[in-house]
């Protein structure tokens, strides 16, 4: 087993691999930008190493700093988290050169599944649907709009070296196409390094459904069952589930056997995810394969008890996959919500700035996943995902239950963030119903404005809190003379 | 002891007594009587209607912000929003001829020059923070006055981008 | 289902009870003694009454308070978590009367349990093995004396009424007999307010092993595996976990069914916990029944995926336990760790104060239920513990090397608490390869001292904390000019 | 600038010093060169030899508490330790026949009365906080000389409860 890593990537993933590094008993090496001195993931590693300026493509895309932080550090293995590099084989080759291990799949096998185009031909080879789209990234605008013709509107932009919903766009008609596809192209190159797009058939009201596979140098691969991820707001999941409330067993098998085809017919190894659309009569067809740790992967860990994290440090020092298919089981259900600083009531615009107090949710079934900490400040630099709430449940009504009490205890004073949004799609009809489709959030969620239950409560704290701050020292209050608080037992019993 | 918070586009009178140890708060035209304390700095219980309530709370840039099962709130007095929001781009009157950035950013695109004709709706401009396009609308139809930002250029919240110019035959009231 | 519960206990049993409550939308009603106005289970109340003063009998042991606390709020049922009342038979049964549900077991059989002496005659008609021991409570010391010669030394004093150690004395010859029986009933007294106490003989080096057990009102019960407690000190748990190191498939069968018809033979409803010593030989013998749920639950929760505390209001309010044996399973491995308000450098003196800073810790598969916060003052006049550490792994091993990186993370500054030490045991060789005895601490972990490995960086840490808050202002360190740490990203990279 | 902090029943003395933003220590005869800042009031991140550790810090009572790793440190100022421990039930000289309270509780028992003769290692008295007792035992052979408290008296951590006085015969060397 390696002995130190370097985490190549921030906020809380780069939380999540240190904890399971530090639970392996590796030491762990932090980069980071020169915006990042002071986040999470800096303060928990072991070593931190600051690789350059804020821009993405000074310090977490740059690979020439990234390795050089591997070299001074003495790491044997790089970790690359989701998004950055995850995804960049020419990354993965280079540390294969450097002597490093990369914590992924081998450089060929993720150039064939990253190239979206060519994954789909080398698929076309195995039973597995996929849908008609073009067969390469476009080179002119007059390519696109023949594809799009050919292929039928509504289409959709993607990313060729993406995922995550950066650079995806639907063009419904003829004359939405260029725009989508100059937005598309630019969020891109921001997001990737690679403006490279093209154009698939987009399925109407479908369901995203994946499968979590693991696979290891010997030969071994598993599926560890569905996540759905249909709620999403601009192509962006913003709440994840396992497993999907829409499964039967007939198609849990057909699709996990289509996803294992996947990952041996593409001799892909590690942890990754085989992405599927799920059309209402259960037809489904192949999406992309995700080649990394995905943003969602803890409620596949909740809900079958296996740890990806440490699967894929394993796998990648050479570990044999001692997990059987048939032992794999699914047990109770799990909801992710993703904690974005984004401002729901005013059109989602990022919320920067300070994080003056904060409190993570606690008790039975609930996980943080978190990049933050009380005093933090979010930066204008990188994606504005704070944390993760993940709970479980025994069945999914009490996962959801779970879950709105866990959003209702989860204090962030500072900034906006998505936390009331989410509690009112996790308690919105439809979701409890398990009618998740991909347009859930378009359909149910227009125009959403921010309850206003406790108002009067708001309002009265602010009044007292000055009334009562000039009283009291900048401490915790303490031993006060009568607090109104005293009266509570004769109040109470009193009936006064 | 009358205090008026503003919170979002509305203002709220809050009259508050101390009278035996606890609160008459009297918001929203009703009145209510409160038992509150600090138990720590951020951390406030109160009981109103034999009902508890956690409200955490933090102050930061002239601002209350508090958290009550799961709503959070801003709050500020009128005076001190007013100068917080002086220029930022309002949807109102005045504001809505100046085209500002809504977070600090960068520029991504200018899509309009000078002299410009546009009508409402049409996208003048895309800003971009933490990886995410925002596209920047006309309130209204007009000409473009001034465009005072390069594509590529940083900008902060509130920074003026583009100045339009109402067209005297298409005024509408608000 | 209730809409309002009375929850009659303290600390983090009460919030944990909260916690559900409020997932299964019931109200939520806590009743406090006047130490506690500012315990986090009235913080967390939906509504709180404070029934009497910091002594328990005047308050969470005065019946009359607590009942006429749940009529005045409107309560339809009470919640006796562990401890105080939960296992007075009288209280149970003036809650019927009076209309209320107590979620527990009805008044006969948790008498009849209760009755350490009555269980065991009652347990002869069924084939579980016993412990020889008295079967009634002593009433002189000459009748101790007798009773004793007759079992055999050693013998081990025993409450009548209690549970958790609390009375739990051993004499190893007749001169200790007197002192043992004395602190036996003077301990039984103030935890249960019932001075009542049995010999038993004493089991050498056994492992203490309990089957946690489920019953309706429908004739349904089943048992929820097992957890093994052989961590103790002073016949007090202090680690607990599931599945048993020791357990084989058979004897799990075994003892399970032996549960289960404990549970049959006394008529014995809502959870409850049966008891066991397992001797080296794979004996086992029947202790008693726990007519409650227990401080160590979580780690049957975590390993089953159950809701225990759950189940406890949906039996009492009349629910099917719709659990099957044949359903239920254990999966990886779950450790709990009770952090005490001790010193374990200095004899383990409870420790009294305010809790200045504290910090729990997070991350996959951890667990924390508490009753403290940040500011909160320990007081004298109640059980010093404080929360559990629970956290759950894949195998034994991968829980074990969670459970020290938890430790490690958890942090309580102003009184000394059980942390250090528990990091100790969890890392002793003879924890690690599950030899658990009884004796474990007594044999393993004499003469305990503190580790100093971070004795430097605390010197330094205080040193240095004068000369930066001396430039700093009270609140976070904000946009600093050139901190220390602005130059780490040269200094690395370069190499000085 | 140079420290002694007081650390159980040790001294330590630490030399500080600050040198191109970096502290430069000296502690237990080594010298470190030291990074660090406060993350917040209560969280200091340290490096010391190319290793980053967090210190958790508050202070109260005239102590500073930290915590690293899960490791809890008491520090004070040897002054102000003197101070803390004016009184406070001693392993060493004249405390040895001083029996205080441990910790605040109530007196269980009283097990001597005044001018009996005890031996060491004999339980003099039971003290109860938390619902645990906690035996008090002779640390010499001696006389009683007085007993100050009552059975079910409360009392204060380091309270005196009973005065021993050593025997002139069996005066031992520490």
């Amino acid at each position: 087993m390696f002995k130190k890593i370097l985490i190549a990537n921030r906020g809380e993933i780069a939380v999540r691999i240190i904890r399971a590094c530090r639970e392996m008993n590796i030491r762990t090496v932090a980069v980071c930008s020169e915006a990042d001195r002071s986040a999470l993931h800096v303060l928990m590693a072991d070593e931190a190493v600051c690789v350059g300026g804020p821009a993405p493509l000074d310090s977490y895309l740059n690979m020439e700093r990234i390795l050089e932080a591997a070299g001074i550090s003495g790491a044997e293995a790089i970790h690359p988290g989701y998004g950055f590099l995850a995804e960049n084989h020419r990354f993965a080759a280079r540390c294969g050169k450097q002597g490093l291990v990369f914590i992924g799949p081998g450089p060929d096998a993720m150039k064939l599944v990253g190239d979206k185009v060519a994954s789909r031909k080398t698929l076309s080879r195995i039973d597995v649907p996929v849908i008609p789209g073009m067969k390469a990234a476009g080179a002119s605008l007059k390519e696109f709009e023949e594809s799009a013709k050919e292929i039928g509107y509504p289409v959709m932009v993607k990313a060729s070296a993406g995922g995550g919903g950066k650079g995806m766009r639907v063009a419904r008609h003829p004359a939405e196409l260029r725009l989508s596809v100059e937005a598309g192209m630019r969020e891109a190159k921001a997001a990737f390094g690679d403006e490279s797009v093209y154009l698939e058939k987009c399925i109407e009201r479908p369901r995203h459904i994946e499968f979590q596979v693991l696979a290891d140098h010997h030969g071994n691969a598993v599926h560890v069952f569905e996540r759905e991820c249909s709620i999403q707001r601009r192509h962006q999941k913003i709440i994840e589930e396992s497993p999907s409330p829409f499964m039967d067993e007939e198609l849990r098998r057909r699709m996990g056997d289509a996803a294992v085809a996947v990952v041996r017919e593409t001799g892909y190894t590690n942890a990754g995810t085989v992405e599927f659309l799920v059309d209402e009569n259960r037809k489904f067809y192949f999406l992309e394969v995700n080649a990394r740790i995905q943003v969602e992967h803890p409620v596949t860990e909740m809900v079958t008890g296996t740890d990806l994290v440490k699967w894929q440090i394993r796998i990648a020092s050479g570990e044999r996959l001692t997990l059987k298919q048939k032992d794999l089981r699914q047990r109770g259900h799990a909801l992710e919500c993703r904690i974005y600083a984004e401002d729901p009531a005013n059109g989602f615009l990022p919320c920067l700035g300070k994080i003056h107090f904060m409190k993570n949710p606690e008790g039975p079934g609930v996980r943080v996943d978190s990049g933050i900490y009380s005093g933090y400040e979010v930066t204008r630099y990188y994606d504005p995902i704070l944390a993760k709430l993940i709970v479980w449940g025994e069945q999914r009504s009490t996962a959801c239950s779970r879950m709105v009490q866990a959003l209702s205890d989860y204090v962030i004073l500072g900034i906006q963030t998505t936390i009331p949004y989410l509690m009112d799609v996790l308690t919105h009809p439809d979701f409890l119903s398990g009618k998740t489709y991909t347009d859930f959030i378009q359909k149910n969620m227009p125009d959403w404005t921010a309850k206003k239950d406790f108002l009067v409560e708001a309002l009265a704290a602010a009044s007292i809190q000055d009334v009562l701050a000039s009283k009291t020292p900048a401490g915790p209050v303490k031993r006060a003379g009568v607090s109104p608080w005293q009266t509570l037992g004769a109040w109470r019993l009193g009936g006064r | 002891m009358e205090t008026i918070w503003t919170v979002g586009d509305e203002l709220y009178s809050v009259i508050l007594e101390k009278k035996e140890g606890k609160f008459r708060i009297t918001a929203r035209e009703q009145e209510y009587s409160i038992e509150a304390r600090l138990v720590t700095p951020h951390w406030m219980s109160l009981m109103v209607n034999n009902r508890l309530y956690n409200a955490y709370i933090a102050e930061g840039s002239g601002r209350k912000f508090i958290s009550i099962n799961g709503e959070h709130y801003t709050l500020s007095l009128p005076d001190e929003e007013a100068a917080l929001n002086r220029g930022v781009t309002g949807a109102h009157g005045e504001g809505r001829l100046l085209i500002r950035a809504p977070m600090p950013g960068s520029v991504l695109k200018i899509s309009v020059a000078e002299k410009d004709t546009v009508t409402e709706g049409d996208c003048l401009a895309i800003v971009e923070a933490m990886k995410m396009e925002t596209g920047l609308h006309a309130a209204v139809s007009g000409v473009v006055k001034r465009v005072c930002v390069k594509e590529g250029q940083q900008v902060d919240a509130g920074e003026l981008l583009i100045e339009l110019e109402e067209m005297a035959s298409g005024k509408k009231e608000d």
